[in-house]
């Protein structure tokens, strides 16, 4: 792919971060000025068990490219074991949107406490940089949507 | 990898330890009967493997003196199990001495019929691994 | 009268689809539907029974109708065009040519759909015969003849050979457009193609559904059979599906919906069913609370209120897909047994 | 549809400087159901607040979007500022414009272009928002303890010192715990029972504690502020009020062969009892099972001596039902069973004992009244080895993976009183690791190896070997010297592991309580709020959480008596509206969101369900709002989507997921 | 089959049971339909033979409303559906009489058809007493023979075993069918590449037509209004395009009934265009056994579900790119 083609693709991610621990992690990597591309958006929910399958899905049907959830470290959860239930639901549905040929890495889940800016900035650095050798998203989306 | 490291590895999975779980309490030694026979000593066996000083450890006198008894694997705390570590290293040792595998279809030939069948599968279970 | 070998056939579809668009039965994943012909489509003339009707390519599942664009608080409403492209539909069997005509009714009657004419317009029917009918099959009970479909064009598969008759002038339009790939007919294929209709006439008797009676089957019979207790025992199996609706030649009922595509929204309508728990959901709420009224709605509209309100056409064609398909083994043809033996116990 | 204000805060230049704030609001107008948008240099500031009051009020605002810092920032102050103007405070929602966005990019377009997608979202959120109104419940100012031990005791003293009235329930005959069974504390050497016995009289004492001893809890229901529990107060088969403690009954009683509790049965005591002389209630209970006029219907002989008239053979056992606002658990803790330890030879030789037993051994009103002796033959040991480790940090299915904590303290305590008392004796400790994390705790330690000449040898036991002649041959290791050790000794004290009160499942169970696998109680934060159980209105006080010592152990029952203070001190509880609210008409009854509920705060009832057309009657769950905390886990576990969470609603965090996509 | 309306007949005499729930004969030798029978004069037109395919789990919701108890036939596969149903709440094992019923393996008549058999006008060998061995065809076309095993469901030839799990009693005899694993299909799709997995499924969606059979027939989608049908989530949609809505569609069915799911094989028996759904449902099966440990849904009426389940230790969702 040439480079304009590159230049012109930017990238729709969504980001579901828990309240409690990465939304947070979130607030001190703004705080710490540690930045990372624009292109993710953050939406804030009491905790990552809150994050139903079909959101992601939704995500994607309208035109995401990449979508990544963040909650509290297993055992660390606020609602003591909110994120196992995540973790297994995120596992389920990754490896079937895998199995349908949707290209890998498209999803991701991280673990990013209140304490991690570091790390929230390097995971959407390097989530994003994913999304961009990936391209658009265009096994999942609705064309009905595209503008 | 280091042959060291590579038998080490296989140690590890041969025996199904983990060194790494070892919380270096010495029960394995307080239990063994041959500790004084033995120049590297149970509990050390652990450290060996998981410094992976293999070399030393299958030229040591120990390794021959270990009655497999059995009695540091049922009392570790830590399901660590040195007795299987010693096994596990003297497997590595005769595996690579002779290369000595049979094929299924080699072993009826050297099979005589007087030999007691218990004594055979009592064989396969001790050396299948 | 005309012929063509089955092994020019692809030249044929291939000249077609050079002026217009050509749909005719395609295998895709093991399950031969009417579909856009492509080079490399894997055509299959020979299914007698397409799992879906060919009503798709007059009246789509889904079709949108227009598009409310949204930029900031200002809206703009975009019609979707109507059709103006030519195209063909190949190999129609005698009921589903019924079953367009069922819809004629419905939709070009006042107020005429406009989608549904413009394509009823650009549209070419080429009918074709049906070699082997099979169990399922009962248009003979609606005086169908599938031995002799009537359209713009019919064509009959003898031995190796489609014969073609053109009835219409748009059926002789799309003759002159290929006859350069088209040989002339002679006696002997006539006499041909009368033994091939006297076969499938011959078959067609010795189906089982063939003698079904649909004797008291009319708007007279309304309030009867709207009332009668059969209805309580028949349904039951009914999973409530859409099964029997999507298949079926002449179900014309659908619905309207909005798809929001994040920049305004996307009216469509869609096929919809009356087996549906929101079928005519209204404000209010639902006129039709239980499966029973639902599952009457169908039967009564087909043998019913339809042929009441259309000179006692049957809005059904006996095609038999409902017969194949259903997953509860439940059918029209069940209904009618049922309210036959029921007056027989009388 | 909603009359939403936009507000975009400068922040200085925190945000002004990379986002075009001005455009910000410009676009907001773009926006359905936005009829008023502006932008101020400090949105949180008083003017800015004001700037808020206003535009409601004039342009009858229903929702507002303040684009601003992070929620976790200023959230709350902007719903005071709209409710003390009128409207519902969750109808505000901020767009964080500052910490996930001004601050992290530099390029003003690029930053302005996020800030109008966060704005929109938060936008598209509130046209969806519902006003919220925080549920209310009464409190009953009064608290539960379950536990009579130090735990539950200081707990118990410090709610009553408050001025709150205070139930404790003890399933033994009296309060005191495993405190009254030791002899001295470390690691000031001074004596248990001298520190214990007032806390016990002064807690029988107060005006405020009630205490229902030689009962268990046996129902619990209710939530936080209202819960109502109904207690099994076992018959005693005497009358406590008619009993003057004289003592008589357990002299006469000739049964005097049921194993005493308190001693670890290492002697005997009569079929009446108290447990110890100190024993508050200072009231006997016939055990059933070793009385003579239980078994056999014939004796009655405490009743002919009793001059009070308390013995009462009808007794039976009464359920009393209380309601509390907060609930202490303070079941303490065992040390495990030693079944599986054959090479210790513990179950084989009256000489190898327990720490624990040893206590009792040491103590004074001990089985051998204080003297240090062989249980085998009375003699007097020369060489006693201690173990260390028995049972803990054990990976295996045969103890604890934890350590135990107050092992390596209270082994040095003994091998220190025993070299003090008896300097002719030999103490040997086989340790793995000597841990005295503590106020002067490794200087104990070390006053034991350098000032008491306690032998400690680095290496587990592998075997305790009883010898014909009575000795115990000790086989173990000598780390440091690699040498294998044996050792004749003449007792052997096993350090066995601790491990929760088995009860504290069932308790557990009823309180919907989470345990983990090792049976402690969870903490709802392991940091932050660590003697709070998950479940709301349940306190967590001593070893029931894990192992501690006992300044430890008082420190955290005084801590969760704060914490049930501080609950009961309010008349009504405010719930957090963002609760899970099931649609009963979708609702299928499968029970799976109360499955996965951290709280038990979904329960299932049989209710009648008008669903177009059809009425009937279904299973259905419902939330209790006071328990629920709002996590959201059964919304998505709900399969038919019957489930959903107030304020952060499906709708509304689809129409996010839009809103950042379109 | 004599055996089992014999039974029908005691139960309903001495009212036992206030119905039956078994199936009809059909006006075609292979349509018998799921059916009430009240009364012992009713039960004449009662059959049970290889074309009574359906899983009577699902009728039993609604007959779990009606006055006294239903007499039910269950073929092994159907009693896990009925299990998780009393798990679930949906169904009252008091109001049912489980009679487990036999089975030599189900036919499908689109497989029988695609053999070029058509104009059928009876089959013989279908009957539950018969040895399941071949069918003999009887058609306007002259007679077809059909060997017994190529005309069976999909489902059969990896059955689950013909163990009833639940049950009052058990009447007839079954014969063992599984002769394939049921997730070489699976491990077939998985090894492929993404540009291939993305076209097979896309072909096979590609012919869906949102008649909603698999759901509707699925005793795991038993929820009083589908997220599919209700307004009250902007997932409402009936239109049948090609890019992403089947997909959502099949994948949020798929994950709904995940860990719920007893692999029955309704879906794929009922699909009209024939779209081996129970790929997606074996995949999270597959997935949840191998993730999570074996789990057979429907095995118990109250083990908790892997997805309500959890342990400290889970895989972590990486694993999925992890093991490429």
């Amino acid at each position: 792919m040439s480079i304009e083609a590159k230049e012109e693709f930017r990238p729709k991610i969504v980001a579901f971060c828990c309240n409690w621990c990465s939304y947070a992690g979130a607030d001190l990597a703004g705080s710490s000025r540690l930045s990372y591309p624009a292109d993710v958006k953050i939406i804030r929910v009491p905790c990552s068990c809150r994050v139903n399958p079909m959101f992601i899905l939704r995500a994607f049907e309208k035109g995401a490219d990449g979508v990544i959830m963040c909650g509290c470290h297993p055992g660390d959860c606020h609602y003591s074991t909110g994120n196992y239930y995540a973790r297994r639901r995120m596992t389920l549905l990754f490896s079937m949107l895998d199995y349908i040929g949707v290209e890998n890495g498209r999803t991701r889940v991280e673990w990013v406490s209140a304490a991690e800016g570091v790390k929230f900035s390097t995971t959407m650095n390097e989530f994003v940089e994913k999304i961009y050798s990936l391209g658009k998203n265009v096994r999942l989306e609705d064309i009905r949507c595209r503008n | 990898m280091s042959t060291e490291k590579k038998q080490a590895e296989l140690i590890k999975e041969i025996s199904g330890v983990n060194p790494l779980k070892c919380m270096k309490c010495g029960k394995c030694s307080a239990s063994c009967p041959s500790f004084n026979e033995m120049d590297i000593k149970p509990h050390q066996f652990v450290s060996y493997v998981a410094n992976e000083n293999i070399e030393e450890l299958v030229n040591s006198k120990s390794l021959w003196k270990c009655l497999s008894c059995f009695a540091c694997v049922e009392r570790c705390p830590r399901d660590v199990k040195p007795g299987k570590l010693i096994d596990a290293a003297r497997q590595l040792v005769v595996r690579q001495k002779g290369q000595n595998y049979l094929t299924p279809d080699e072993i009826p030939e050297l099979l005589d019929p007087e030999l007691p069948q218990q004594l055979l599968v009592s064989a396969f279970r001790r050396y299948r691994r | 009268m005309y012929k063509i070998a089955k092994e020019n056939l692809s030249a044929l579809f291939q000249s077609i689809a050079e002026n217009q668009e050509l749909y005719l039965p395609v295998e895709v994943s093991g399950q031969v539907n009417y579909k856009a012909w492509t080079p490399d489509a894997k055509v299959s003339l020979e299914t007698l029974k397409t799992v879906k009707s060919p009503k798709d390519a007059f009246f789509p599942q889904s079709e949108n109708l227009y598009t409310v664009q949204r930029d900031g608080k200002k809206l703009s409403i975009q019609p979707e065009a109507l059709k103006e492209q030519k195209f063909v539909v190949f190999g129609m069997k005698a009921c589903d040519i019924q079953g367009v005509k069922v819809l004629d009714n419905v939709f070009l009657s006042d107020p005429v759909d406009s989608f549904y004419a413009a394509r009823r317009e650009h549209g070419t029917i080429v009918a074709m015969a049906c070699h082997e009918p099979e169990e399922s099959c009962f248009c003979k009970v609606f005086g169908i003849d599938c031995a002799e479909p009537a359209a713009d064009v019919a064509t009959w598969m003898v031995d190796g050979e489609l014969y073609w008759k053109a009835l219409t002038d748009k059926g002789e339009a799309l003759t002159k457009a290929v006859e350069s790939l088209l040989t002339e007919a002679d006696g002997t294929d006539a006499e041909k193609l009368e033994t091939e209709k006297t076969a499938i006439r011959a078959i067609v008797e010795k189906l089982p559904y063939s003698d079904l009676s649909l004797e008291g089957w009319n708007g007279d019979a309304l309030t009867e059979k709207f009332n009668s207790p059969v209805w309580e025992e028949l349904y039951k199996p009914c999973l409530a599906c859409g099964t029997c609706t999507f298949v079926c030649p002449t179900c014309q009922c659908y619905d309207i919906k909005d798809y929001d595509t994040g920049h305004g929204v996307k009216r469509y309508r869609c096929w919809d069913s009356c087996m549906y728990s929101d079928f005519t959901m209204m404000a209010h709420g639902n006129n039709r609370t239980s499966q029973l009224q639902r599952f009457r709605q169908r039967f009564m509209h087909k043998l019913v209120y339809y042929p009441a309100n259309n000179n006692g056409m049957y809005s059904c064609v006996g095609c038999g897909r409902c017969v194949e398909k259903c997953p509860a083994s439940l059918n029209i043809v069940k209904v009618i047994k049922a309210f036959e033996k029921q007056g027989g116990d009388k | 549809m909603q009359r939403i204000g936009v507000f975009v805060c400068h922040c200085g230049s925190n945000i002004a400087a990379t986002v075009d704030v001005k455009r910000v609001a410009e676009m907001a107008l773009m926006e359905p159901g936005v009829v008023h948008a502006e932008d101020y240099q400090y949105m949180c500031s008083e003017a800015g607040q004001a700037l808020i009051a206003k535009a409601i009020e004039e342009k009858q605002l229903t929702g507002l979007v303040i684009c601003s810092c992070s929620p976790r920032m200023h959230e709350a102050t902007f719903r005071k500022a709209a409710e003390r103007a009128g409207l519902n405070p969750y109808m505000v929602e901020i767009a964080n414009i500052r910490e996930h966005c001004s601050w992290i990019h530099k390029d003003m377009e690029e930053a302005t272009k996020k800030a109008v997608i966060l704005m929109r979202a938060a936008v598209a959120k509130v046209n969806l928002n519902t006003p919220l109104q925080p549920g209310e419940s009464l409190v009953t100012k009064r608290a539960l303890v379950i536990g009579g031990g130090i735990a539950g005791i200081q707990t118990a003293l410090d709610i009553a010192d408050a001025g709150y009235e205070v139930d404790i329930v003890e399933k033994e005959p009296s309060i005191g715990g495993r405190m009254s069974q030791l002899d001295k504390t470390f690691p000031t050497l001074d004596c248990s029972a001298c520190i214990l016995t007032p806390k016990m009289v002064e807690a029988a004492a107060h005006e405020k504690i009630n205490i229902y001893t030689y009962s268990e809890v046996e129902k619990v229901s209710g939530f936080v502020g209202d819960f109502t529990v109904d207690i099994r107060k076992k018959a005693r088969s005497v009358d406590m009020d008619k009993c003057t403690g004289c003592g008589v009954c357990q002299e006469k009683c000739p049964s005097k062969k049921a194993p005493s509790e308190f001693n670890r049965g290492l002697n005997n005591r009569s079929a009446i009892y108290t447990p110890f002389a100190q024993a508050i209630p200072n009231v006997p209970v016939i055990d059933r099972e070793h009385c003579i006029k239980f078994k056999t219907g014939k004796c009655g002989v405490c009743s002919k001596v009793c001059q009070a008239g308390a013995i009462d053979y009808d007794q039976k056992d009464e359920i009393v039902t209380e309601k509390y606002g907060a609930i202490v658990v303070a079941t303490g803790f065992d040390i495990i069973k030693l079944d599986n330890y054959d090479e210790y030879a513990y179950s084989q030789s009256k000489d190898v004992i327990t720490s624990l037993e040893l206590e009792r051994i040491m103590n004074a009103a001990g089985p051998t009244s204080g003297h240090l002796e062989r249980l085998s033959d009375g003699k007097a040991p020369k060489e006693i080895v201690f173990i260390q480790c028995v049972g803990s940090r054990c990976s295996d299915d045969r103890g604890k993976s934890y350590c135990s904590k107050i092992c390596c303290m209270y082994t040095a305590k003994h091998a220190m009183l025993i070299r003090d008392k008896y300097p002719d004796v030999n103490v040997t400790v086989f340790y793995i690791d000597v841990r005295t994390p503590g106020k002067n705790f490794d200087e104990f330690y070390r006053r034991a190896v350098e000032q008491y000449g306690v032998n400690y040898i680095k290496g587990q036991v592998g075997k305790v070997i009883p010898q014909p002649d009575g000795k115990l041959l000790v086989q173990g290791s000598d780390l440091l010297d690699n040498k294998q050790i044996l050792k004749e000794a003449d007792m052997v004290v096993l350090a066995a592991a601790i491990e929760p009160n088995p009860d504290v499942r069932k308790i557990a169970t009823m309180l919907t309580a989470s345990i983990d696998t090792n049976n402690f109680l969870t903490e709802a934060h392991a940091k932050l709020r660590p003697v709070e159980s998950p479940t709301a209105g349940i306190f967590l006080s001593g070893v029931c959480q894990g192992p501690k010592d006992i300044p430890e152990t008082v420190a955290q029952a005084g801590a969760a008596a704060v914490k049930a203070i501080g609950l009961l001190a309010k008349d009504k509880l405010m719930t957090n509206p963002c609760t899970a609210k099931p649609d009963e008409t979708l609702c299928n009854g499968c029970s799976t969101c109360a499955n996965v509920c951290p709280y038990g705060a979904i329960t299932y009832e049989d209710k009648e369900i008008f669903d177009h057309g059809i009425r009937e009657t279904r299973r259905v769950a419902q939330v209790n709002s006071a328990l629920c905390q709002g996590c959201g886990a059964c919304t998505v576990a709900c399969p038919s989507g019957a489930m959903d969470l107030q304020g952060f609603s499906n709708r509304q965090i689809i129409a996010e997921v839009d809103a950042i996509c379109r | 089959m004599q055996e089992l309306i014999n039974r029908a007949k005691e139960l309903l005499a001495d009212g036992t049971v206030a119905r039956v729930l078994g199936w009809k004969a059909g006006d075609l030798p292979y349509n018998p339909e799921p059916a009430y029978f009240e009364t012992e004069e009713s039960l004449k037109d009662f059959v049970y033979n290889g074309f009574c395919g359906a899983n009577l789990s699902k009728y039993m919701i609604e007959a779990s409303k009606l006055e006294g108890k239903t007499m039910v036939c269950l073929k092994p596969c159907d009693t896990y559906s009925f299990n998780q149903l009393i798990k679930e709440h949906r169904v009252d094992r008091d109001k049912a009489y489980i009679v487990g019923v036999g089975c030599k393996g189900k036919l499908d008549i689109e497989k029988i058809k695609k053999q070029g058999i058509k104009g059928i006008q009876s089959i013989q060998g279908a009957e539950i007493t018969d040895d399941a061995e071949t069918l003999t065809i009887q058609t306007i076309y002259g007679e077809k023979t059909c060997a017994y095993k190529d005309g069976m469901l999909e489902r059969c030839h990896v059955c689950k075993g013909k163990e009833h799990q639940i049950y009052d009693e058990i009447i007839g005899e079954s014969k063992d069918t599984k002769d394939a694993d049921r997730f070489d299909e699976v491990r077939r799709i998985e090894a492929m590449r993404p540009e291939e997995k993305f076209a097979f499924f896309q072909s096979e969606l590609s012919k869906c037509i949102r008649c909603n059979a698999c759901r509707n027939v699925c005793p795991a989608c038993s929820c009083r209004k589908c997220v599919f049908d209700s307004n009250k989530f902007d997932s409402s949609q009936k239109a049948n395009v090609d890019s992403f809505e089947e997909k959502m569609f099949h994948i949020i069915r798929a994950f709904h009934v995940a860990g719920r799911c007893t692999d029955c094989g309704e879906c794929s028996r009922v699909c009209p265009q024939g779209i081996p759904l129970h790929l997606f449902n074996r995949k999270f099966i597959k997935d949840i056994d191998e993730l999570y440990g074996e789990y057979q849904a429907g095995e118990d009426t109250d083990s908790k579900g892997p997805l309500t389940n959890f342990t400290f230790d889970d895989a972590e969702p990486s694993i999925v790119t992890e093991r490429g």
